[in-house]
């Protein structure tokens, strides 16, 4: 399955890209996810995004647990860090 | 009854509030307010651009729930709440919220809370350019101050 | 710093404003009151026309002090006061006050205040057209609360 | 000698007149003033100057304690009533 990570606010510069495509067997949960995050990207990004400031949206709807997220196939998961806009 | 705009160009603040009042003949008071990039702003007062990112499936309809929420809070004939997203260069207008009322005490309570919680509260992203270096800039105590105002 | 005016002659609001924004790129907020003559104001919503008096020796130093107050009790980059006095019909601008700040908080307050104090302080005697007749307006208790809440 | 008299808002209309001009001996008193105002315009006139909501401004001046004005030539003596502008 496919399935696409977006990288808001500072997020962006620890990934490196706004958002990345991620092939995985189906039924990824939030482990796996930030295994992959760790195994690709800089060790920073998975610590950040596994604490408690960074919300996730799945499919455009924030998420309260994000623990508990399995995603998808064509899965769009958010990763939010805290606002500072306006 | 909310104008709520996200946009993604320029705009005028002063054609955007002439026709939000040639709107609403019915109201005494209009109270509005505008954000734009300083001049002279950012760390060391040398920020050459701001940019504010947003992430689509949530900005727009949350600022849309905002409007709502501050509509239901106030006795309002209108509210405007326009916010840009993208490169912005010093004195380029960021926000205009305008809220037109019969009471002046609403419309300036409307507004102000408006701004809080779109400064606190909505889905922007904001980085500084500064000696031709993008940084991202975290949130302000000040904001989460300014909201805890109103309970 | 302040641009303290009293006109008796219509003037454009959104040019104003657009001038003051322009005279302070370095202040990030802008907040603004903007009162005009309602239509379907006064006694039964059949108000045809308002008339401001003012009194020459007194009306504007009056606003310059309260102008001059404001800028001393808030920080702030810039201040405006523009008020009307004559014969205006439904929809003419009576009175625009916009403040220029760093911190949105002062841009805010600076502007309420002003707004409370040449409410119910300045020297202006209002009264209104209604099936052709003139009839002076008593003062609000209203203001008399808006203005105590300042201490 | 010569005084100017200002009524402002609703004394306006009681006054019948926006300013009128008032010949008298000099040194007019606050007393002396009221009792012009009685002889020459409507009954309400005098007694609503009398009252405690209405200020007067001597040359444009305030005057705190109105009981105590004297009128010399070419004054300009205005009849403030509560203010209901902006």
């Amino acid at each position: 399955m496919a399935v696409k990570l977006v990288f808001l606010g500072r997020l962006e510069e620890l990934a490196g890209t706004d958002s990345a495509s991620l092939d995985a067997a189906d039924g990824l949960g939030w482990a796996a996810l930030l295994a992959h995050l760790t195994e690709h990207y800089a060790p920073e990004l998975a610590q950040t995004v596994a604490g408690v400031r960074v919300k996730v949206a799945l499919n455009g709807v924030l998420i309260a647990d994000k623990g508990g997220i399995v995603l998808a196939n064509g899965d769009e998961l958010a990763f939010l860090p805290p606002v500072s806009g306006g | 009854m909310a104008d709520v705009r996200l946009l993604t160009a320029a705009f005028d603040p002063a054609a955007e509030l002439s026709a939000f009042t040639a709107a609403h003949p019915e109201a005494g008071g209009i109270v509005s307010f505008l954000g734009q990039v300083r001049e002279g702003g950012g760390a060391g007062g040398s920020c050459e651009a701001l940019e504010l990112r947003h992430y689509d499936p949530l900005t727009l309809p949350a600022m849309r729930d905002l409007a709502g929420q501050v509509c239901a809070r106030w006795t309002l004939d209108g509210l405007m709440v326009i916010h840009r997203s993208g490169v912005m260069l010093p004195t380029e207008p960021i926000v205009l919220v305008a809220a037109a009322a019969r009471h002046r005490r609403d419309a300036f309570a409307a507004a102000d809370f408006a701004m809080d919680h779109l400064k606190s509260e909505s889905w922007f992203w904001k980085r500084e350019k500064s000696g031709g270096e993008w940084r991202w800039i975290e949130p302000r105590a000040q904001d989460f101050e300014d909201i805890a105002r109103w309970g």
